[in-house]
C-alpha cells in the first residue's frame, strides 16, 4: 500500500502550519529522511538513484544523504509516491521536447495549499491588508496543468476583494480591463495586488509607455511577479522592472517581491522585501520546510556566498515527489544567508557553430 | 592590455576611444580586453575607406600576389615561436576558457588550411581561372573568342560569433580571394585573435591589411547595423537561430548574406569485432569529438553505430579511454556554471535510467570531472549533444535504421564521418543517401576536424558567391 | 480559351476551377485566358507533389538524358510548323501587343540558345563535372581521393514578370539542370507562352513534364504567397523595385531569391566618318534597340557616341532610317494610351527644345507614328528610355566622359554594346573600365539581344546559386 | 512691356465672374485665341512650339488652332508672360527630376482666386450652407509652393466655419483632433466639409477601421478629395472610398466629389453629384471658361466617347501661363459630354524586365 504512515503526513503539515519561525535541525532532517525513506520505497527512478550512489534508507540521516534527482528527471520519469487518481501538472517545456511532470494527490494539494497559504502570508501579505488581487496569468480553466496559475487562484480565493480576477483570455492579456482596473484604483483607493510572469510585465509596461500611460495605485499596492526573463522576451533588468513598477503604477520597490517557483517543487522562494519594508538588501527567503543550497553543478558541493553556483533545493511540501532536486538555474548565496538567482548565464553565446539544443528544438 | 579591434593606423583616429571588456573564466579569472568606441558615422567612415583603399590597392595587383602574402601569413602562424601566435595561444585561453593546447592546436589546423595552394585550389574549384580576378580572360565555356572577367563583392561585411579560437581569418581571406575589402564585427566572446591576425599581416604587407579591419559595437546599437550595412556589398555571418533572425531584420532588402548558421554533425561505424581495430576507431571518434571542444559544426554530436547496445557499450568504453588520453593531450574547458549544470543534469538522467537497467550506459571521468561524457543509449530521436566533449553513442540494427534517424535533422546536417569496416557497397550507397539527406562532407573519423579550404562550406561556394561576372560575348561583324 | 496555367495531369484537379481573365490591346482589342482558381492548400499540395515528383523522377536520370529532352523541345519550338509555336505566335500579340513577327523572332532567338550544348556548356562553366548531378565525381580540386557531388535546390519557386515573350521557360530548364521541379506563377500580363512549352515538353516527356507546373493567384493573396513560400526551396524571380519589396516582405527569412530586377543597357560608339560604316552600324543599333521592342534587360536605351552633335545627328538619320525598315520587317508593339501619353510628352519637350536652338534633334517616322523615336540631344544624366523603340543619341567628347555619365547608374548596368572603330587599346581599356562599373555583358552591337546560356545573368552564375554541393574530404587511415 | 491690354484681363475676369452657365463657343475661342497670341510674344517656348507646328498668331482662330503644350515642359521651360515678381507654385514631381514650376503675378493670383470661388460655389457648395472646414494637408505656409493648400486656403477663409483649419502638421495628421471634430460634429449638428488628397482618406479610413470607429457627422457634411491613388498609395477604387465615406462617417455618395486639379492649370474640374444632388451618374464637368478633350496620345485628335486617351485640358483662367495644357493623364469622354479619369493604366505592368525611368528615380 502506498500511504503512508498518516503521522508522518499530518506531524509535516502541522510542521507547515506554525509558520514562519525557523525549525530545529534536527526536526527538518527528521522529516526529510523519513520521506526520502517512504520514497525509496514507492518511487522506482528515486531508489535507482540511491542504488547508483550507493545510498541506502539506513544509511540516510540528515537531507545532505538523499540523492538529488534532477529536474531533467521529471521529464523522463514518472516520479509520485501519493494515491491516485493524481493531479498533474507540468512544466511548459521546450516545443519538441516532453514536459515535465509533477502529480498531487488531493493530500499533496492539500499540503503544497497550506505551504502556499503560510508563505503567501509572511511575504507577500505581512501587513494582513485586503487588496483586489489581479493576476496577468490565465485562470486555472484554461490553463489546468500550470502549476502557477492554481497557486495564484488559491491567493485571489483566499485574499482577493471582489473584483479580482485573471486577466488572460483566449483573446490574450485583456489591456482595456487592467487599464480600468488601475483607474478604479487610483480612484477609489482600493489596493491592488498584481500578480503575473515578469516577462509579461515587460511587456505590460512597454505598451504603457508606448501610450505614455500612469496610474497611481492606492496605497498599499503590491506587485508579485514570477519567472524570470529568459527566452520568452527581451533580457531585462530586475532594476529596470522594478523602476516601472514605480514609475509606472506608483509602487515602491520594496512592495515588489519576485519569487522563485517551479513545477518539480511544491513550494516558493520570495523575496524579503515586503517582509523587511525596506527596498533592499534583496534576496531570496526559504520558508522552513525547505532549504536551497548553492552548490558546485559536478561535485554538488556547496560552494562559499559569492560564488556562482547550481541552485539545489529541498522542499519537504514536495512530500509525494522527490524533496531534494537539482535545478539548472544558477544562483548565488549571500553573506546573509538569503540566495539570489543570476540572469541567464552567459555561456550559450561561446557555444560555436554547432547546434545546440535550444536551437534545434526551436525550429 | 590585450586588443580586440585593429584598423588601419591611418583609420585608427576613428576610434574615439577605448573602453576594456571583461572576460571571466572558472580557471583564470578575469580578464579583461580593449574594445572600441567608435560613432556610427566613424564606422560608416571606416567601411568607405576601406572599400576604397580595396579598390586602389587590391585591384592593381595580380590575384597570385594576394595569395602568396596570405601564403606568408600561413607560415608565421605556423612558425611556433611567432609572437602573434604565442600572444593568441596565451590569451584567447583567458577569454574562452578552451586550454591553451587545444588554441594552438586550432591555429595549427587552421592555418595549415590557409597556405597558398589551398587558396589556389579553392580559387580554381569556385572562380575557375583565378586570372580572370586581374583581367578579362578567355573563357573555354562562351563561344570562341568570348572572355570572362570577376570582380569580388567590393567590401564584404563579416560579422563574426565566438566560434572556434583562430577560425575568423577566413572570411577575410576569403574577401582577399576576390579582392575585396572586409570589414569585421568581432564577436564580444573572442575578439582577439583576429587583431593579431591582421597585425601579422600588416606586418608582411601594410598595403594589404590597410584593406581590412575589425571593430565592435553593441548587439542593439541600431544606428551601428545601419551604417555597417548601408556601406557593405555583402555580408558573411555566423550564429545561430536567433542572431540570424535579428540580423535579417536588419539588413536592407537585397544586400547578400550568407550566414553560417548551427549544424549538426555526426560519425556512422560499424563496431570492430577485434580490439584491436575497435580501439583504433574509438581513437580517432574521441579525437573528432575533442577537437575545438566540440565546438565546430563539423564536431560530431553522436555516434550512430550499427552493432547491438553491448557492442556500443565495449565501443564506448575504448572511447572513454581515449577521451582520457585527449584530455591529458589537449586539456577540455572548464565549463562555467549554467553549462556545468546542464551537463549534471543529462548525467543525472542517464545514471537513473542505467540503475532502472534501461539500455543506458553512462561512462564518465573516474574523478567524475567534466572533462568528457560518453553516453551509451538506446535513444529517441537525435537529441543534439551540449557540446565540450559529450559524444553519444547509439545502437542501430540498419543503415536504414540510422538513415531515419537522420531524416527529421536533414537540414542541420554537414559533416558525416562514415566507417563502415569491410563493406564499400553499404559504404558508397550510404554516401549518396547523407549527401541526398543534406550532409555537406564526408569523411573518415578521425578528419572530422581538418576540411579543406576547397571544402564547400554548408554546401555552398563560399568564394564564388560573392563573385561578380562580366562576359565578353560576340564577336565584331 | 488559351490557358493561362499548367499542371501534369494528376495534379490538375487541384485547381477547383477556372475563370476567363480579359486582356485588351489597342491593336486587337479584347482577349481572354482561362486562369486558374486555386486555394492555398491545394498550391501547397501542387508543391509538395512536384517536389515529390522531381525526387523520385529526376534524382534517378542522368543529366545528360534531362539535356537531351530540352534538346528535343527547342528543335521543336524553332520548326516554324510547331503547332505550339504557332499558337504561340497567334495568341501573344492578342495579350501583349507584340507583333506575331517579334514574338516568332523572340521564339527563334530564346530556343536556340536552349539547345542542348548550350546547357551542357552552362553546366561545365557553372557546375563543373555536369555528372556530378548523378554521382559523386573524383575532383580535380579536392586532395586526391576527394570527390563531389551536385545537388539542386528541390523545389524552385519561379515569379514571372510579363517580360520578354516567350522567355520564361529559361527558369524551367534551369531548375531542371539542377534536377529540381519547379514550380511558376505565371505574371498576369503574358501568361500563355509557358503552359505551351509545357505541353510541348509532356508530349516529348511525361515524366520530366510531370515536376513542373505553372499557376496564377492575385498579387494581394497572403496565403497563397506563404504555402508558395512555405513549400518552396529556392525562388527566382523577375520584376521592378517594387516588386521585389513586396516579394522580400513576405519571403520568410533564409530562403534564397535570385531576384532578376530591372536593368539599363546602352550602346557605346564612335560615330564612323564614312556614310557607308555609318549606315552598317546604325543597322545594327536600331536592330538592338527593335529587339523585343526594347523590352529585355539587355536592350539599349541610349547609344553614347563619340562625336560632335552634328556627326551624332547624322547617325540619328541613318538609325531612324533603318528603324523605319525594321519596323515593316519587325512591327512595334502598339502603345496603350498611358505610354502613347508619356511619350507624346518626351516628343513635345523635345520639338520645343529643338525649336529654341537647343542641341536637341527629334527624329520620328514621318507619319509622326509612335513606331520609333530617336532623340539626338546634349542631355544631362542618362535618362533611362521609355522603351518600346525610343532611343537616345548623346555626344561625348571622350571615353571618360561616357564612364562620367555611367557612373551614377552603375548598380542598373547590364549589357554594354561597344564599337570604337579602329582603336583596339581604347576598346580594351573602356572594357575593363565598364567591367569593373558593373557591366555584366560586352557585346558589339547588333548582338544585344542574343546572349548565350553561358551568359552570367546579372553577373551571377544562376544555375551555380542553386547548386549544394557534399564533398568527400580525407582518406581511410 | 509684358503687360497685356488691360481690357483682355478685365474682360476674362468679368466672364469668369459671370458664373457656370455655358458660353458661347465664340467668346471661348476670341479670349483664348487673344491670350494665345500675346503668348507668342511672351512666352519663347510657346513660340518656338508654335514655329515647330508652323503654327503664326494669325493663323489662330479656334482654341484648336492652339498647340498644346506638354506638362513635362513645365518642367523644363519658364512659361509665363505675367509680372515680376512671380508667386511661384510646383509640381511634387519624382524624386530626382526637377519639379515642374507654375508662375502667377498678383493678377493671376486674383484671377484663378475668382474661378476657384465660382466652381466651388456651384460644385461643392451649391446649397450655400455654411459648414466647418477640416481640410487633410498641410498649411499654406508650411507648404508655400502646393497649390492645392494655397486653394484650399481660401475656401477655409471664404466659406468656413469658426474652427475650420487645417490638420497636417510638423508631426502628421493630427488624427485625434480630427476625431474630436467628428464627435464634435456629431454631438453640436455642425456639419464639415472635408477636403484632402484622396490617398490621405484612404489612409485615414484605414487607420478608423483598425481602431473600428464611425462617427455619423451633421446632415449636410460634404467631402472633397483630389488627386488619385496612384504611387503613393495602394490602388484603391472609388466606389470604396466613398463607401467608407458612408459607413465610417455618415457622408453618403452624392455627397463625396472628387477634384481634378493639376499645378500647370489654375482652374480644377469637379464632380457632378453634389451640384447634382445624386450618386450617379458621377463624371467631371469644366466650367465654362475651360474645355477638356479626350485625344489620341500621338495624333491628339478626339476621341469618341468611351475611348481611352490623353486628358488636353484648355483653361482661360490660366491666362499668364499656357492655356492648352496636354497631361499625360488617360481619360474617357461620357456621352452625356462630361469626362472621367481612368485608374492608373495597367501598362507599366508589361514592360519588361529593363529599367524604367519610374524605376530608376525611386531609388
Amino acid at each position: 500500500m502506498k500511504r503512508p504512515k498518516p503521522t508522518l503526513y499530518d506531524e509535516l503539515k502541522a510542521a507547515i502550519s506554525s509558520g514562519m519561525a525557523p525549525w530545529p535541525e534536527e526536526r527538518f532532517d527528521s522529516l526529510a529522511v523519513r520521506i526520502a525513506r517512504w520514497h525509496y520505497d514507492e518511487i522506482p527512478p528515486f531508489r535507482a538513484l540511491c542504488e547508483a550512489r550507493s545510498v541506502d534508507p539506513d544509511s540516510m540521516r540528515k537531507w545532505r544523504d538523499i540523492p538529488a534527482v534532477p529536474t531533467e528527471a521529471f521529464r523522463r520519469f514518472e516520479l509520485f509516491a501519493g494515491d491516485d487518481p493524481p493531479r498533474e501538472f507540468r512544466t511548459s517545456g521546450t516545443s519538441g521536447s516532453k514536459p515535465g511532470r509533477a502529480l498531487f494527490s488531493d493530500q499533496g494539494l492539500e499540503l503544497m495549499a497550506e505551504a502556499i497559504r503560510v508563505n503567501a502570508r509572511a511575504m507577500l501579505l505581512p501587513d494582513e491588508r485586503a487588496t483586489r488581487i489581479l493576476i496577468l496569468a490565465p485562470p486555472p480553466e484554461a490553463a489546468p496543468h500550470m502549476i502557477m496559475a492554481h497557486g495564484m487562484e488559491q491567493l485571489r480565493r483566499e485574499h482577493g476583494l471582489a473584483g479580482s480576477r485573471f486577466l488572460i483570455g483566449s483573446e490574450g492579456l485583456d489591456s482595456a480591463g487592467l487599464m480600468r482596473a488601475f483607474a478604479d484604483s487610483e480612484r477609489e483607493e482600493i489596493p491592488l495586488t498584481l500578480i503575473g510572469a515578469s516577462f509579461g510585465f515587460v511587456h505590460l509596461f512597454e505598451a504603457m509607455a508606448e501610450r505614455d500611460l500612469s496610474f497611481s495605485l492606492a496605497h498599499g499596492s503590491r506587485a508579485m511577479d514570477a519567472g524570470g526573463f529568459k527566452g520568452r522576451s527581451r533580457e531585462a533588468d530586475r532594476d529596470e522592472l522594478n523602476a516601472a513598477f514605480e514609475s509606472r503604477l506608483g509602487i515602491p520597490a520594496e512592495r515588489c517581491v519576485n519569487l522563485l517557483g517551479m513545477t518539480e517543487i511544491a513550494s516558493q522562494m520570495y523575496d524579503n522585501v515586503m517582509r523587511d519594508g525596506r527596498p533592499a538588501p534583496r534576496f531570496k527567503v526559504n520558508p522552513p520546510w525547505t532549504r536551497t543550497e548553492v552548490v558546485d553543478p559536478i561535485t554538488l558541493d556547496p560552494l562559499p556566498p559569492g560564488r556562482p553556483g547550481l541552485l539545489l533545493h529541498v522542499d519537504l511540501a514536495n512530500f509525494e515527489r522527490p524533496i531534494v532536486v537539482q535545478s539548472d538555474d544558477i544562483g548565488r548565496r549571500l553573506e546573509n544567508g538569503g540566495f539570489e538567482i543570476d540572469g541567464r548565464a552567459k555561456g550559450a553565446e561561446s557555444r560555436g557553430c554547432s547546434l545546440t539544443i535550444d536551437e534545434m528544438l526551436s525550429q | 592590455m590585450t586588443k580586440g579591434w585593429w584598423l588601419p593606423a591611418e583609420l585608427r583616429h576613428l576610434v574615439d576611444d577605448v573602453r576594456p571588456r571583461r572576460h571571466a573564466t572558472p580557471e583564470h579569472g578575469d580578464f579583461d580586453v580593449e574594445m572600441p568606441c567608435i560613432t556610427s558615422d566613424a564606422l560608416a567612415e571606416a567601411a568607405r575607406a576601406l572599400r576604397g583603399r580595396a579598390e586602389r590597392e587590391l585591384q592593381r595587383r595580380p590575384i597570385a600576389e594576394i595569395v602568396d602574402r596570405l601564403d606568408e601569413t600561413a607560415i608565421r602562424w605556423l612558425d611556433p615561436s611567432d609572437p602573434h601566435r604565442r600572444t593568441a595561444i596565451e590569451t584567447i585561453p583567458r577569454i574562452t576558457g578552451h586550454s591553451p593546447e587545444m588554441v594552438a592546436l586550432a591555429i595549427e589546423l587552421e592555418q595549415r588550411s590557409s597556405r597558398g595552394d589551398h587558396l589556389l585550389a579553392c580559387l580554381r574549384s569556385e572562380v575557375g581561372d583565378p586570372a580572370a580576378l586581374d583581367r578579362f580572360r578567355s573563357s573555354g565555356h562562351l563561344a570562341p573568342g568570348g572572355e570572362n572577367r570577376a570582380f569580388g563583392p567590393g567590401l564584404v561585411g563579416g560579422v563574426f560569433s565566438a566560434n572556434i579560437p583562430a577560425l575568423p581569418h577566413l572570411t577575410i581571406m576569403r574577401a582577399l580571394l576576390v579582392k575585396s575589402a572586409c570589414l569585421g564585427r568581432s564577436s564580444a566572446g573572442e575578439p582577439a585573435f583576429l587583431p593579431l591576425y591582421l597585425r601579422s599581416l600588416e606586418e608582411i604587407d601594410a598595403d594589404l591589411a590597410s584593406c581590412l579591419g575589425v571593430l565592435w559595437w553593441e548587439r542593439e546599437a541600431e544606428t551601428h547595423w545601419t551604417s555597417f550595412f548601408d556601406e557593405t556589398d555583402f555580408v558573411v555571418a555566423y550564429g545561430g537561430t536567433q542572431a540570424e533572425r535579428e540580423l535579417r531584420a536588419r539588413m536592407p532588402a537585397g544586400l547578400p548574406l550568407l550566414f553560417h548558421g548551427h549544424r549538426l554533425g555526426v560519425s556512422i561505424v560499424g563496431v570492430p569485432e577485434d580490439a584491436e581495430s575497435r580501439d583504433d576507431l574509438a581513437a580517432r571518434l574521441a579525437y573528432d569529438a575533442t577537437v575545438f571542444d566540440q565546438h565546430a559544426c563539423l564536431s560530431p554530436h553522436v555516434v550512430l553505430a550499427l552493432g547491438s547496445f553491448d557492442a556500443c557499450a565495449e565501443l564506448g568504453v575504448d572511447v572513454g579511454r581515449q577521451m582520457e588520453r585527449w584530455r591529458e593531450e589537449l586539456p577540455p574547458r572548464v565549463l562555467e556554471p549554467a553549462l556545468a549544470a546542464a551537463l549534471a543534469q543529462l548525467r543525472g538522467v542517464a545514471e537513473i535510467s542505467e540503475a532502472l537497467g534501461s539500455p543506458t550506459r553512462l561512462l564518465t571521468p573516474t574523478d567524475r570531472s567534466s572533462a568528457w561524457t560518453i553516453l551509451v543509449e538506446d535513444v529517441d530521436g537525435l537529441p543534439p549533444s551540449p557540446l565540450d566533449r559529450f559524444l553519444r553513442i547509439v545502437p542501430h540494427e540498419s543503415i536504414n535504421a540510422v538513415l531515419e534517424r537522420l531524416r527529421p535533422a536533414r537540414r542541420w546536417l554537414q559533416n558525416v564521418a562514415i566507417e563502415l569496416g569491410a563493406n564499400e557497397d553499404d559504404a558508397a550507397a550510404l554516401r549518396e543517401a547523407l549527401a541526398r539527406l543534406g550532409a555537406t562532407r564526408i569523411c573518415p573519423p578521425g578528419q572530422m576536424a581538418t576540411p579543406s579550404m576547397m571544402w564547400h562550406h554548408d554546401g555552398r561556394a563560399c568564394v564564388g558567391a560573392m563573385v561578380r561576372w562580366c562576359d565578353r560575348e560576340g564577336s565584331a561583324p
